[in-house]
């Protein structure tokens, strides 16, 4: 009757495992392949801390983007991740599931819109409103952010509400009999249990916010420029591979990829900060 | 100075309540931004003709077929690598470095821009493997593109099943792999959807990986070997090529239609089969 | 008399903390063995022992040896899941798993391959009425079993163990969060049961070991402090340590 | 359930890989420039419709990938609007299929109707960045340009010469998205794809001429860039006929109206 026997499973489940995870590891392999002959070419140093960024005259500087990357982020996370951590508690406590079944797929639908429509919504609509309120020419940090934010709700809303929904609901009567309100018990017991979904929401949504493109190169205007405020235009390191990939060729196409690379480790540290910060605050709670 | 709890009760419901209708309005604009520019154009012709005189006329036939065969592809490829791996993560192997190894490098891979994953693509699919561009190709680009978010999501719902089930599984005599199937991964469900959803939802609205890997010729597919567009990719061109702003916004409002009613669905479907469980 | 259970300097370690300490002693078929000791006492790390469920805990190691039935569970080829079919086990607190009543029942027979409905039926009916739950239940089986009350999750966790055809059944303080009436219903179960199945009771509640077991057994700090006949441990016991315990004096 | 699944994906992927039917039709791939992409599908309809026994395929992602997909032979054709073909591609064939008229535009709210040359020059490079030091209202210039290394871009530059970026100015890297961020913008300045001017940008003479089809095909207007087919080895066979149709009078008629210059 039994197909296959248990140890067979797990050898089938292991090299599943290890499939997917060589798959991963080969698209990062791929990028440094291909951008780190370049970086040993032109000279880390000059790539990393120059400004000057002219293909045309071989000129091959990313720190300006290496900062906008990091501002961006910053940016989308403070938009995407309170607001959606705080719309999950809200449609998880306070909403009735007959609500949320509706709610939360319609959210999900925002992750499905293709990245160039919230670029063109954020030329049409957001910069014109930054530029008539603030000022500077509208396509800025600024609006990357606020884009950015809004397309990583979804990641953040749909994946905490599961973990908050998962939180045994016996913690909570447990709360709440002891004379705690709602609220205490949000603070105290239920974002405690859900920690790890929570933060699992907000690395996978910072992973989308590093990793989106096109919107991005629609709306935060792309001058190599190290910003000195939010409505300054920055380009950051995506836009950078994504804007000029479709005409590059020999260095300047590697050069890309290097871009690519230093990205890769841009990420690599945000990550680590994110989870070491979060977790850090998370505990004290 | 102590604040009364049913203050801070308040403040909170407030704040809460708040960014979820801040969050909400967002949502209700962006769709009916959409929708308004759209949906003059949307009839019966439009969803079942072909594009004509470079998409300024005609319909969008070709890609309605290119975003099912896509994403499902991708879906199919990715959904079982995803969930086994992160069962194998969280049941058959013991936290150690390589464990959080691995889970440290997906996250970092889910922040690879989806260019990256389509550069990647088009050398080692399109060109090495001389898939050239095409459904195979695009599918299985995409499946490698959203094979973090499956990994993370599933293990967060698997790690969400309480542990006494598993005791309770593990004694009365199952193997890891009938806790797995039986209890594990009934109760991961919720979890392992929303990871799907939100899988399908990057691959149908992906374009950059996709026009290097599958392409964007407008014939009709007769094979996974042929090139094929998908609406996100169509809207791409209409709109960034600026050929037909009302074509493209009739494409992107077809899309988030269909989009609403594969969720929508979806999660009827998981409701009732957890319903019917329990 | 026969002897399901031998153990032989059996060392228990859970991230090098010893929590068994040398126990050695012999626990016969069809007996009820009531097992009592204060809290941390190790009692139920010794149950757990007994069907391997301390492997799931990371960071658990043993030495010496358990056999049953004459061979040693814990060497490398021994199958782990025949043993837990054979040594049932139901846990402190009641966790139906979140299907029917009868799926509940069904689990472990379905999981050795039993598909014949028929069969399956009777099973259900056979072990929810040796768990004294069949008139409470019969015409609901369908229905969650998450929605039955504490008392009457803890005698399906029962009956489900039963509807495996055990032949040693663990139970770790089954009646900890139960009113006397349940309470008083899983005990008269348990004296029933002794007659075709080796029952081993961890309990807080030294007056319930008094009251359905044959032998008790009495753990101390990881230690088997004294194992007898269960009038002799409460009337009188050997070491002071088990006279202290049983009369309230610590614990 | 579980196994069900797994079964039916399995069987959809067999039945996706047998699907494969009615081919042997000669087949020809294009791919590379986005700008050229809609074109050359308007171009291959109506060669497939003279010519039923040829399947032409066209794909976009950029005229790079125009020239290394030659090159490599993932396509026959490849298409690029590079001004200066790059060393990858000097082993393949080029020809010359059509040209394009480089816009200079402005929001339709600028009074502004024309610039010279120099002063086209001044306001990319940051030397005047007000309108009213070209005769408008009293507002900071928003200079919008395209991505290094565009076709559109390098024409625009080499054309108006000396050419040096302002360091703030706005970079977007398709023609349609440029016609939207000054459409959305009264202080703008871009340029873009003479045939994508419509109701919502005005375009403005270059040193009073008109960027019309007529003036640049009469070679008065001076902002115009060439776009390629780039085919590793000679012409030959069903490519070169394709070639050749749209070098006829009907392929430059239809590149025509629809907005790209002939290519002579």
């Amino acid at each position: 009757m039994k197909l296959i026997s248990e140890k067979g499973v797990k050898r089938l489940l292991m090299i599943t495992a290890f499939s997917a995870i060589s798959a991963l590891l080969l698209i990062a392999l791929f990028i440094i392949n291909e951008g780190l002959p370049f970086i040993f070419k032109y000279g880390l140093k000059e790539f990393l801390f120059s400004s000057d960024w002219q293909p045309h005259l071989g000129k091959f500087g990313i720190y300006p983007m290496i900062v906008a990357s990091l501002w961006v982020t910053l940016g989308a996370m403070l938009v995407g991740a309170p607001l959606g951590v705080a719309g999950a508690l809200f449609l998880s406590e306070y909403v009735p599931k007959s609500v949320m079944n509706i709610i939360k797929p319609t959210i999900e639908l925002l992750a499905a819109i293709p990245s160039v429509v919230y670029g063109f919504i954020g030329v049409m609509v957001l910069a014109p409103i930054i530029r008539d309120n603030f000022g500077g020419p509208g396509l800025s940090l600024l609006a990357g952010s606020i884009i950015l934010g809004i397309m990583i709700l979804p990641t953040v809303i749909s994946i905490s509400i599961d973990s908050i929904l998962a939180v045994p609901r016996s913690y909570r009567e447990g709360s709440l009999a002891l004379g705690a309100t709602t609220w205490q018990t949000i603070h105290m017991v239920t974002i405690k249990a859900s920690k790890s979904g929570i933060i699992a929401s907000i690395i996978l949504g910072m992973g989308r916010a590093i990793g989106e493109t096109m919107a991005v190169i629609m709306v935060a205007g792309n001058s190599v420029n190290i910003p000195h405020s939010p409505l300054d235009s920055v380009r950051t390191l995506t836009a950078n591979i994504a804007l000029e990939m479709s005409y590059a060729t020999g260095l300047h196409r590697q050069a890309l990829f290097a871009t690519g690379v230093i990205l890769f480790i841009v990420i690599i540290i945000l990550n680590s900060i994110a989870s070491v910060a979060i977790r850090k605050r998370m505990v004290k709670k | 100075m102590r604040i009364h709890p049913r203050y801070t009760q308040g403040g909170a419901v407030a704040v809460l309540g708040g960014a979820t209708i801040l969050t909400l309005m967002i949502l209700v604009f962006i769709i009916f931004f959409i929708l308004e520019k759209g949906l003059p154009v949307i009839n019966l012709n439009f969803l079942t003709s072909n594009p004509e005189d470079m998409g300024r006329a005609g319909g969008i036939f070709p890609t309605l077929i290119g975003t099912i065969l896509l994403p499902l592809l991708a879906i199919i490829i990715a959904t079982p690598l995803g969930i086994f791996t992160s069962v194998y993560l969280s049941e058959y192997t013991k936290e150690t470095k390589v464990t959080k190894v691995i889970r440290f490098g997906t996250d970092c891979l889910a922040g690879i821009p989806s260019i990256i994953f389509g550069l990647f693509g088009y050398i080692f699919f399109v060109i090495t493997l001389g898939f050239g561009w095409s459904i195979i190709s695009g599918g299985l680009t995409l499946a490698v593109m959203i094979l973090p978010t499956i990994i993370r999501t599933s293990e967060e719902a698997i790690k969400s099943v309480p542990k006494s089930y598993r005791e309770v599984s593990f004694s009365l005599g199952a193997t890891s792999w009938q806790t797995v199937k039986k209890v594990i991964l009934p109760n991961a469900l919720p979890g392992i959807v929303t990871g799907i959803m939100l899988s399908v939802g990057r691959s149908i609205g992906e374009t950059a990986a996709v026009i290097f890997t599958a392409g964007s010729s407008l014939r009709i597919p007769s094979s996974v070997f042929d090139s094929t567009r998908t609406m996100a990719v169509h809207f791409y061109i209409l709109a960034r090529e600026g050929i037909s702003a009302e074509n493209a916004y009739g494409t992107a409002a077809t899309l988030i239609i269909a989009v609403l009613i594969v969720n929508l669905s979806a999660y009827w479907l998981m409701n009732r089969f957890i319903a019917k469980r329990s | 008399m026969n002897i399901k259970f031998h153990i032989q300097d059996l060392n228990f370690y859970f991230n090098n903390n010893k929590v068994l300490k040398l126990i050695n002693f012999e626990i016969p078929a069809n007996i009820i063995l009531g097992i009592i000791g204060p809290s941390g006492s190790g009692k139920t790390t010794f149950l757990r022992a007994l069907n391997r469920m301390n492997d799931l805990e990371s960071g658990s190691r043993i030495e010496g040896q358990i056999l049953f039935d004459g061979e040693d569970i814990y060497s490398s080829d021994y199958d782990v899941v025949a043993l837990r079919k054979r040594v049932g086990m139901v846990f402190a607190m009641p966790v139906p798993l979140p299907m029917s009543i009868y799926d509940n029942i069904v689990y472990g027979p379905r999981l050795s391959g039993v598909n014949d409905k028929k069969r399956l039926d009777v099973l259900v009916e056979k072990s929810l009425t040796a768990a004294y739950l069949w008139d409470e239940v019969k015409d609901r089986l369908k229905t969650s079993a998450m929605r039955l009350s504490g008392g009457q999750q803890q005698r399906l966790c029962l009956a489900r163990v039963l509807a495996m055809e055990p032949e040693v059944i663990l139970l770790d303080e089954p009646c900890s969060g139960l009113d006397p009436i349940s309470t008083a219903k899983i005990e008269d179960a348990l004296t029933e049961l002794k007659k075709e199945y080796t029952i081993i009771l961890v309990t807080n509640n030294t007056k319930q070991a008094a009251r359905v077991s044959d032998y008790t057994a009495f753990f101390l700090m990881g230690d088997l402090i004294e194992v007898g006949n269960t009038g002799q441990i409460f009337t009188s016991p050997n070491k002071t340590e088990t006279n202290d315990y049983i009369t309230g004096r610590f614990g | 359930m579980l196994k069900r699944i797994l079964l039916l994906s399995f069987v959809f992927i067999i039945s996706l890989i047998i699907w494969n039917c009615g081919k042997g039709k000669t087949s020809i791939t294009l791919a590379g420039s986005t700008a050229f992409q809609p074109f050359a599908e308007k171009l291959a309809d109506q060669y497939m419709a003279i010519h039923p026994e040829v399947a032409i395929t066209v794909q976009g992602g950029g005229s790079a990938v125009g020239v290394q997909s030659a090159n490599s032979g993932a396509a026959q054709i490849g298409m690029a609007d590079l001004v200066k073909l790059p060393e990858e591609a000097k082993a393949l064939t080029a020809t010359v299929v059509a040209k394009d008229g480089i816009a200079i535009v402005v929001n339709p709210q600028n009074k502004i109707t024309n610039l010279t040359t120099d002063q086209v020059r001044d306001i990319f490079n940051g030397k005047i960045n007000n309108w009213k030091e070209v005769g408008g209202v009293d507002a900071p210039i928003t200079v919008v340009s395209r991505e290094a290394g565009s076709g559109t871009r390098s024409s625009f530059e080499q054309i108006v010469g000396n050419i040096n970026l302002k360091k703030d100015a706005l970079i977007q890297d398709s023609n349609g998205t440029i016609r939207e961020t000054v459409a959305n913008d009264a202080n703008s300045v871009g340029y873009l794809s003479h045939g994508l001017i419509n109701e919502k940008i005005k375009p403005l003479k270059v040193d009073d001429q008109e960027c019309t089809t007529e003036s640049i095909i009469a070679g008065k207007y001076k902002l115009v860039r060439p776009i390629f087919l780039l085919v590793k080895g000679n012409l030959e066979g069903e490519i070169k006929n394709f070639i050749d149709f749209i070098l006829s009078s009907e392929g430059q008629q239809t590149i025509k109206s629809n907005g790209l210059l002939p290519a002579k």
